[in-house]
């Protein structure tokens, strides 16, 4: 494996509620090699746009950064002074956001905001502005007619394929990406996503893709992370979560969704809700939901433990694995 | 500082509203900036000074043929101010321009006047219709007398603004912003060495404040302002500063004789005994206003009028027993709430007033708490002025609190209050007379009056008049109304007192403000 | 274009309703103008002059209210708007152009410059979101916001004018001096209009700051501004293309509506500072009865209004993309 | 199937868009015909903006239909429903977070419900049967639950209130429209498997929303497939998924994500998206995307043709 | 019944953030002490009102704690005595015009079509026509603009600012699936909208509530500083009148013209605070923010 990019350290962010700060991630490392596809999965509220923000130094209040390190190339992003960290945004960061017409300004054309971020990273003269524009939209087959509408002429999947545009405007090492699909239908998302994979092959850029719909990444990841209650679950090569899950919500996850082929088997959900944030429980978060916990489970807080092929946070799995 | 020939005399009078640079002295709100100053009367008469005539335009009059006919000898080698000689011809013209236009006859005049003609070159004569020798002042005092050589070539003088006035006076129009007027002397003015004030200004003051302001701060040296608390207000303020008021006609309740309960005399006595005026002239007036006197004579101006008769038997007593036993002995008994009662009706009165004159609505407002401790209970209704104006015209009040405008002897306020042929029924507007006052025994004392020019008649009817005042009380006066006049005497000397009032000093009487300023002299 | 249409409609009603209430309101009043002027004489002028003054103003023509409606409108649409009453003989028209240029350069431009620091500061509050600027100007603002803006004029005019004598206590200009086009004149303007536009400015402009702040605060939260840091762009252009341009779109139509409102002048101040605007004459015309200066004055306002409301809604639309589809 | 519970036929709703002179007809829905069988769960599934939601809105009275009939047990719909229709066909909806008034506690619309719906229970009654309702779809426990607001339950709670809601009535036909769309992979199980309940326990119908084909095998007995309005395919939910036959339908299953299969390669790229109907001329919606699409597919309407006694299609190219 | 409990929980909940919210509780507490002197005004005064029976122009003093008018009255009495007419003016016109804007408003909203074109035509015609000037020509045309005159002229002027907002939120909820889905339950409109629309709406209600009390007293202040009120009723602004009128400010009795004025602040003060207060809770992203510096929550 080739030197990583990204590295994040024991990221940890709260969000100031009224009863107090509450974790919405929690302890998060993990390493990104360069042109890797990471998957994001995990259910709603487990903390996955958290940490993307937070990766991409866009957390804002009540949101804030309580500790950890983002390193990119091996400069950390949380120490960087305001201006130099601007200067680095998008050149090595991109982001795409979840809901295109909102991540869109709608008073702005297309055009402008593509112009925008090359005017804030460059000093490109506007032809070539323009040129490059033309040449990333191109890349999301939208004709070059669009520079000049505004966001709400165009269809949503347009928007969507826009947004990804932008995003490789400066051709980027990494771009972040927050559930860029769930807004379309399956037609459309089946195409984004195999734009995408096209456009990584030829591009060579690393990326981070959240999502809770994981049928969406199992084709196009390389690893998969699962994410509970703030904290990483479990982390592998894709194939291997995913047909052979260890860590018991992950394994809840995968057992939930009905497939379109094969056996029609009943399938049960996990039951009960996750925990509080802001008062976690003693032990493991995912215990009261668990029907192998014990009482170490209950007690002990489980660390992610690296066991090579995968790293999982259970101490059921620790003790079938030792 | 002493102030030069040349240093302006500003003008401060609140007329609430910003000039239009129109200069027609026959319209009712443009004439205070031409009449007196610009454009001159036949003989200037003194309300002051006991309707003393000071010649002017007109040399000397006489009447004639029973005092129907009046003529004039006009003045000769005046001219006006664009050189060209003033003549009987213009005066003739004047009378006959309010003849053809009457909405330029702002007194009525041709109510009375049959014809207006020229004898010669330098007579002029008005034949009345009848006997008219009242009507000596509206017709000298109070026709502004305008150049038949440029008059005669305006199409309209009703509407067509005149922005470029030329008469005979001692000022000139300089220039006219909507914020100021400014005149100069005229150099060739036929009094000589007059007037020594070579600039006038005139600020348009939108709100009585700001013209108090400007005067306290110095910025004026002649105001004509009610001010509140003057003595701290504005005479403390700078040395020379001082103030005159001399009372001119009376402030008085007009009772609404045409319905219960004001119809009954008593009533009205007891109103009257009720009123402790110098309180309410203190509290309402600051004591600006002296109390005045139920017999109607404005004292000290016109003491020589009064009848001791009269005083003598009501005067300006405050007597709340009084009062009270009137209008027991009238059948009225005090009911548990300390008011009277009869037939079971309280006696409540409602005083309507001019709601935008502040003073007069706490002048009501103590009367109301006098009339109380006697045992009526007065409600005071301050309405805005238009509305007011509506109500007392048509008679739609119980009581008004109001003036009437008077005139140069008491006579002219007395006709205003009591000729019934100057009133109206109740609904229509009545010119004057708004209490409806109808006796034909006081409509022959006022035609009488209007035959005479013998002064020892003229004050027997007077007399005549006061008993009726007192005795029928078809009227109550309250308090003197005053001219509102400013000074400073550091800057210019020359100014109307009570020992020398040879003008009224207000900015608002016309042609009086024009003599005034003719008479000051600024200190070097 | 159905936005077009709609807002071309609902100008045109609201002008001809405009145009009948002030046809019917200073009708319905009672009194007559001879009568107010004469009220306005406090009993200076002889109470003959009453009928001289009906004459002169036409008050007893006996027209029918319909045909009086009709020559109205007629009389309106070719700009005759008649005689005032107050200032007679001059025509309405004149003395209208008299006041207007003070309350446009008076209220005019302190309404502008309260909208445009009103609108900055609550923009700059929002973005620095729990700073001092936030903590402190808007309750400041909203609390001086509620006081009554005569009352402050008056204080002013005391404190400043009066008692420590900086500033005139009146008028628009020095009141002898000859308008011209000079610097020294200009500045005389400037100086008379220091204390009433303060008085408009500190009382208005929290208004601005607080619907810019609170639009504000929801735009800031918006994925597109988080993109725009995002892709790194200037904070001045994050705060003011992505969030202030959009903050301050809602705005507008209250901007314009205010801008309208010029015209009426601020009628308190200019009677407190007795300044010669529209609005120390619109009061006049109402005291004196001054129909045809008051329907002039009326009719005036509300085509400003209505006039700067459409120009608003067009603004809008040609700022906002997004209005000119959706209908 | 004469015993039907729900039969539609011909149901057109248009909306009227666009400014004064363009007055655009958008056909949200056209010419929709279909049955429900007592106990049966239908499917109805189709892209966004495909007009399901309309067919569910119209069906529960919230918009009227511009043409066609309805006919519930046994009654035509007309436009003003009775109470009891109500009762009987209520409506869960989509947005578990919009559908439930913030400011009025949880049990509020179910007290409502039972108030309108059910006179054999008391007043007295009212809140244990609330109670027991909310606990059957498994909000335990259920009085603690009904007396919290809104914000206080989890997505996966307030979905299931609303299914307790929609069962007050005690009804015959469910409309679910995406009932479970917004929610993640492991509370949308739990909910499908309340469905199936219902069904096989309490002889409930239920007309089911869904763009998620998966969820719909399985489920599902009967499945309807619409495109822009229009039906394209119906049948037997194992025999439309394994065999599909509208090139739509097709499209559709090879876009669905499956994790569990390779991904297959099906026609290639489809960039399209599907088209708002607005003054639409005749012929098949589908063509202009149709890789089969023939000259006869844009000048008319192709009707539904049986394949098999279960299983339909309306499309040119298949040939029965 | 259930909509008084509705408004209750709501009014909890509004207690609770009472007591989180400064500018909320200092505006409450405010509208409290005046409320109450509005009730009880005798407590406070011990003279008078009216009467002119003291000496004229004194200063502070015990017996007369903000001294007296020029006219002999008692200031401090006064001032007493006008709250009444104040705080009603803004509680009966705020009360008023916020059911008119209420119904037009929200009728306009749910009904929609040509009813919603019609009740927004006349809210913008009455929104654009110039206020001031309007409520200056109808006192003008009334006689003597007394208390209810001038209620009905602000309510007639005051309702279409907020029908124009509550239309415009109740757009938006209109088509919430809440509302559809009472509509599906088989609920008739007007319960609906009693009962479902109304109540997610209140603080928006009683933030429009407030705004119209407070522009309430400030036109009515107004008004009657140009002695355009009834000079002779008791009220702060007839008796900034009346100082103006006598010149306090420049004749040393300061306080008569100071007193009303600050009244009339404060009374707006406090309604302006709870009023902004209650757009927090309309609008939780509007809450106040603790400024806390850290790392990563920068732009
Ligand atoms: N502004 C906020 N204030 C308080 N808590 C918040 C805020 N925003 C998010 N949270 C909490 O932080 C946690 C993580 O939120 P986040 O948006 O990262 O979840 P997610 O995994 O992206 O969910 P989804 O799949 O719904 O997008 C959640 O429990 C959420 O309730
Ligand atoms: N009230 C309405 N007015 C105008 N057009 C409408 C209205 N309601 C729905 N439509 C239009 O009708 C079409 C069908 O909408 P519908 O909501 O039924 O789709 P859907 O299949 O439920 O989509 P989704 O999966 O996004 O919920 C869409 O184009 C939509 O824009
Ligand atoms: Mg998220
Ligand atoms: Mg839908």
């Amino acid at each position: 494996m080739s030197e990583p990019i990204l590295r994040v350290r024991d990221l940890r962010v709260e969000y100031e509620t009224p009863s107090g700060p509450a974790q919405a991630v929690e302890d998060v490392s993990f390493d990104l090699a360069p042109g890797e596809f990471l998957a994001v999965v995990g259910e709603s509220g487990c903390g996955k746009s958290t940490l993307l923000f937070a990766i991409a130094q866009l957390l804002t209040y009540p949101a804030r950064l309580a500790g950890g390190a983002v390193l990119f190339e091996g400069v950390d992003f949380t120490s960087l002074r305001p201006e130099e960290l601007r200067a680095r945004r998008w050149r090595d960061i991109s982001v795409v956001m979840q809901s295109a017409m909102n991540a869109l300004n709608p008073t702005l054309t297309i055009g402008a905001q593509l112009a925008d971020a090359c005017r804030a990273h460059t000093e490109w003269p506007d032809e070539r502005i323009k040129e490059r524009s033309a040449e990333v939209l191109a890349m999301v087959a939208i004709d070059a007619v669009h520079l000049k509408s505004y966001p709400f002429q165009l269809s949503g999947g347009m928007r969507q394929r826009a947004l990804i545009a932008m995003a490789l405007l400066l051709e980027p090492k990494l771009v972040l990406m927050d559930e860029p699909t769930s807004a379309l239908d399956v037609v459309a998302q089946r195409s984004l996503m195999k734009q995408v994979a096209t456009l990584r092959q030829s591009l060579g850029f690393a990326v981070i893709f959240v999502t809770h719909d994981m049928s969406v990444v199992a084709h196009h990841s390389d690893r998969l992370a699962v994410m509970y209650a703030g904290e990483i679950v479990e982390l592998g090569p894709t194939g291997e979560v995913f047909h052979r899950p260890e860590h018991p919500y992950a394994k809840g996850l995968m057992e939930a969704f009905p497939s379109l082929r094969g056996e029609l088997q009943p399938l049960l959900g996990i039951a009960g809700n996750p925990p509080s944030l802001v008062n976690p429980p003693a032990g493991c978060l995912f215990a009261a939901r668990c029907s192998f916990a014990n009482d170490q489970c209950r007690t002990v807080h489980p660390e992610l433990v690296d066991y090579g092929d995968r790293a999982v946070r259970c101490h059921l799995v620790a003790e079938s694995r030792a | 500082a002493g102030t030069t020939a040349d240093t302006p005399l500003n003008l401060d009078n609140e007329q609430g509203s910003l000039w239009t640079c129109a200069f027609t002295p026959f319209n009712a709100f443009d004439s205070m900036f031409s009449f007196g100053t610009i454009y001159e009367p036949l003989v200037y008469v003194n309300a002051l000074k006991n309707a003393h005539e000071t010649p002017w335009l007109a040399t000397s009059y006489a009447w004639s043929n029973g005092n129907k006919t009046l003529t004039f000898n006009i003045r000769t080698g005046v001219k006006w101010t664009d050189g060209k000689p003033f003549s009987a011809a213009d005066v003739v013209f004047t009378f006959n321009l309010l003849k053809k236009y009457p909405a330029l006859d702002l007194n009525a005049v041709w109510s009375v006047l049959a014809s207006a003609t020229a004898k010669g070159s330098s007579q002029v004569v008005l034949k009345f219709s009848k006997s008219a020798v009242p009507y000596f002042y509206y017709v000298a005092d109070q026709v502004p007398i305008v150049p038949q050589h440029l008059w005669s070539k305006i199409s309209n003088p009703v509407t067509d603004p005149i922005a470029k006035p030329v008469g005979t006076g001692g000022y000139m129009l300089n220039k006219c912003t909507p914020q100021n007027i400014q005149w100069t002397a005229n150099p060739k003015y036929w009094q000589p060495g007059m007037p020594t004030v070579k600039t006038l200004n005139m600020p348009a003051f939108l709100s009585n404040n700001t013209a108090n302001e400007y005067l306290a701060t110095g910025q004026s040296a002649y105001g004509a302002q009610f001010i509140p608390n003057i003595q701290s207000y504005f005479v403390a303020k700078k040395a020379g500063n001082g103030y005159w008021f001399p009372p001119i006609a009376n402030v008085s309740l007009f009772p609404n004789l045409t319905a219960a309960p004001l119809n009954d005399v008593a009533v009205r006595q007891a109103i009257s005994y009720g009123l402790d005026r110098t309180t309410i002239s203190k509290i309402g007036e600051y004591g600006y206003e002296p109390a005045a006197s139920a017999t109607g004579i404005v004292t000290p101006t016109y003491k020589g009028w009064s009848n001791p008769a009269a005083v003598a038997a009501a005067g300006q007593s405050y007597d709340p027993a009084k009062a009270k036993s009137l209008l027991q002995a009238d059948g009225y008994k005090l009911d548990s709430n300390g008011i009277f009662k009869r037939h079971g009706k309280e006696l409540a009165l409602t005083v309507i007033t001019n709601g935008g004159y502040s003073d007069w609505v706490a002048a009501c407002q103590v009367m109301s708490q006098q009339l109380a401790k006697v045992g009526i209970k007065l409600t005071v209704d301050g309405v805005a002025s238009t509305n007011f104006t509506t109500d007392y015209l048509t008679g739609k009040f119980q009581l008004a609190y109001n003036v009437e405008t008077g005139g140069p002897s008491p006579f002219y306020e007395f006709r205003q209050w009591l000729y019934s042929k100057n009133s109206a029924p109740i609904g229509q507007s009545a010119a004057s007379n708004w209490e409806r006052f109808n006796s034909p025994a006081v409509d022959a004392l006022l035609n009488q009056y209007g035959t005479t020019t013998s002064s020892a008649t003229q004050h027997s009817i007077m007399n005549k008049l006061q008993t009726v005042m007192v005795s029928q009380m078809p009227i109550i006066p309250v308090l003197e109304e005053v001219d509102w006049f400013q000074f400073n005497t550091k800057e210019y000397t020359g100014w109307p007192s009570a020992a020398n009032p040879y003008a009224q000093p207000a900015l608002y009487n016309m042609p009086d403000w024009g003599v005034v300023v003719l008479h000051l002299k600024p200190i070097k | 274009m159905r936005f077009l249409a709609r807002r071309i409609g609902f100008l045109l009603v609201a002008l001809w309703a405009a145009l009948t209430v002030n046809f019917f309101i200073p009708r319905l009043m009672p009194g007559n103008p001879a009568q107010a002027m004469m009220a306005r004489f406090h009993g200076h002028i002889n109470p003959s002059a009453i009928h001289a003054l009906e004459v002169a103003f036409g008050v007893n023509t006996h027209e029918s209210l319909l045909s009086a409606y009709f020559s109205y409108i007629n009389n309106t649409a070719h700009g005759n708007l008649g005689i005032s009453l107050l200032n007679f003989p001059e025509p309405v028209a004149t003395v209208i152009s008299h006041a207007l240029p003070w309350s446009l350069g008076l209220v005019g431009v302190s309404t502008i410059l309260g909208f445009l620091i009103g609108t900055v500061l609550g923009a700059v509050a929002a973005w620095r979101r729990g700073g001092v600027l936030d903590g402190v100007l808007p309750p400041v603002f909203i609390v001086v916001s509620a006081f009554p803006y005569f009352w402050i004029g008056l204080l002013s005019i005391w404190l400043f004018a009066v008692t420590l004598g900086w500033f005139p206590i009146l008028g628009g200009y020095t009141e002898t001096a000859t308008p011209t086009l000079t610097w020294g004149f200009v500045g005389d303007i400037l100086y008379h209009s220091v204390l009433p536009a303060m008085t408009i400015l500190i009382t208005s402009i929290g208004g601005w700051i607080l619907t810019m702040r609170n639009n504000m605060i929801t735009v800031v939260a918006e994925d597109y501004v988080k993109m725009a840091r995002a892709k790194g762009l200037k904070p001045r252009r994050i705060l003011w293309q992505y969030a202030g341009r959009n903050a301050m779109l809602p705005n507008l139509t209250g901007f314009a509506m205010s801008l309208g409102f010029v015209i009426s002048g601020a009628i308190l101040v200019e009677y407190v500072f007795n300044y010669p605007g529209l609005g120390f004459l619109l009061l006049q015309a109402v005291v004196n009865e001054d129909y045809p200066l008051m329907q002039s004055l009326f009719l005036l306002i509300t085509f400003a209004v209505l006039i700067a409301i459409f120009i608003a809604d067009i603004a809008t639309a040609l700022l906002d993309p997004r209005t000119r589809s959706n209908p | 199937m004469s015993d039907a519970i729900l039969r539609v036929t011909d149901l057109s709703r248009l909306f009227r868009v666009g400014g004064f002179r363009a007055r655009g007809q958008l056909h949200a829905i056209d010419d929709v015909s279909f049955e429900v069988a007592p106990a049966e769960i239908v499917a109805l599934v189709g892209e966004s903006g495909s007009g399901k939601s309309t067919i569910a809105r119209v069906l529960a009275g919230l918009y009227l239909p511009t043409k066609g009939t309805i006919v519930f047990e046994g009654t035509a719909l007309g436009r003003r429903d009775s109470r009891a229709i109500r009762g009987a066909m209520p409506m869960v909806f989509q947005d578990p977070f919009g559908s439930i008034n913030p400011v009025l506690r949880v049990g509020h619309g179910l007290l409502r419900a039972l108030k309108l719906h059910r006179p054999d229970v008391a007043r007295a009654q009212r809140f244990d049967e609330a109670v027991a309702l909310a606990e059957k779809v498994g909000l335990t426990p259920g009085a603690e639950v009904l007396a919290r607001y809104p914000h206080e339950l989890s997505g996966g709670q307030r979905q299931r209130l609303g299914f307790a809601q929609a069962l007050a009535s005690r009804p015959s036909l469910i409309l679910a429209d995406e009932p479970v769309s917004m929610l993640d992979v492991s509370i949308r199980i739990g909910l499908l498997n309340v469905m199936k309940d219902l069904r096989d326990h309490e002889n409930v119908s239920i007309l089911y929303i869904t763009h998620d084909l998966a969820s719909a095998r399985y489920v599902a007995d009967r499945m309807l497939v619409l495109y822009a309005g229009r039906l394209v395919e119906e049948g037997c939910t194992n025999e439309v998924i394994a065999n599909p036959q509208h090139p739509y339908t097709r499209l559709l299953m090879s876009s669905a994500p499956d994790p569990r299969l390779a991904p297959n390669d099906f026609e290639g790229d489809d960039l399209g998206e599907p088209p708002k109907v607005i003054n639409p001329g005749p012929g098949c919606r589908f063509a202009p995307r149709c890789p089969l699409a023939m000259d006869q597919c844009l000048v008319s309407t192709p009707a539904m043709v049986a394949l098999s006694p279960t299983h339909g299609a309306a499309c040119y190219a298949v040939v029965p | 019944m259930r909509i008084l409990r509705a408004i209750l929980s709501v009014l909890v909940r509004a207690g609770a953030f009472l007591r989180r919210d400064r500018k909320a509780a200092a505006g409450s507490i405010i509208l409290f002490v005046l409320l109450v002197i509005t009730a009880f005004p005798k407590w406070f005064t011990p003279h008078d009102p009216a009467a002119e029976i003291y000496t004229p122009g004194v200063g502070l003093s015990w017996s007369h704690l903000l001294g007296t008018t020029s006219f002999g009255q008692d200031v401090f009495s006064q001032l007493v005595a006008g709250t009444r007419q104040s705080v009603m003016i803004a509680l009966i016109v705020g009360f008023i015009s916020t059911v008119i804007s209420v119904i037009i408003g929200i009728t306009a909203a749910y009904l929609g079509g040509w009813i919603d074109d019609t009740l927004s035509l006349l809210t913008d015609v009455v929104l654009v026509i110039p206020t001031f000037p309007l409520i200056i020509v109808i006192v003008g045309y009334v006689k003597s603009a007394g208390f209810w005159l001038m209620v009905f002229v602000l309510v007639f002027t005051g309702w279409s600012y907020g029908a124009r907002q509550l239309r415009v939120q109740a757009l938006s909820l209109r088509n919430r699936d809440y509302l559809l889905a009472a509509k599906a339950r088989g609920e008739s409109s007007w319960y609906v909208i009693a009962v479902e629309l109304i109540p997610p709406m209140t603080s928006l209600i009683v933030a429009n509530f407030l705004g119209a009390a407070l522009y309430a007293v400030l036109a009515a202040s107004g008004l009657q500083f140009v002695g355009l009120g009834n000079i002779n009723e008791e009220s702060w602004g007839t008796m900034l009148y009346w100082a103006q009128n006598n010149e306090a400010l420049q004749t040393g009795l300061p306080l008569w013209a100071l007193a009303p004025g600050i009244a009339i602040a404060v009374l707006g003060s406090g309604l302006a605070l709870l009023n902004y207060a209650f757009d927090e809770v309309a609008n939780p992203a509007l809450r106040p923010v603790r400024a806390t510096k850290v790392k990563g929550a920068r732009v």
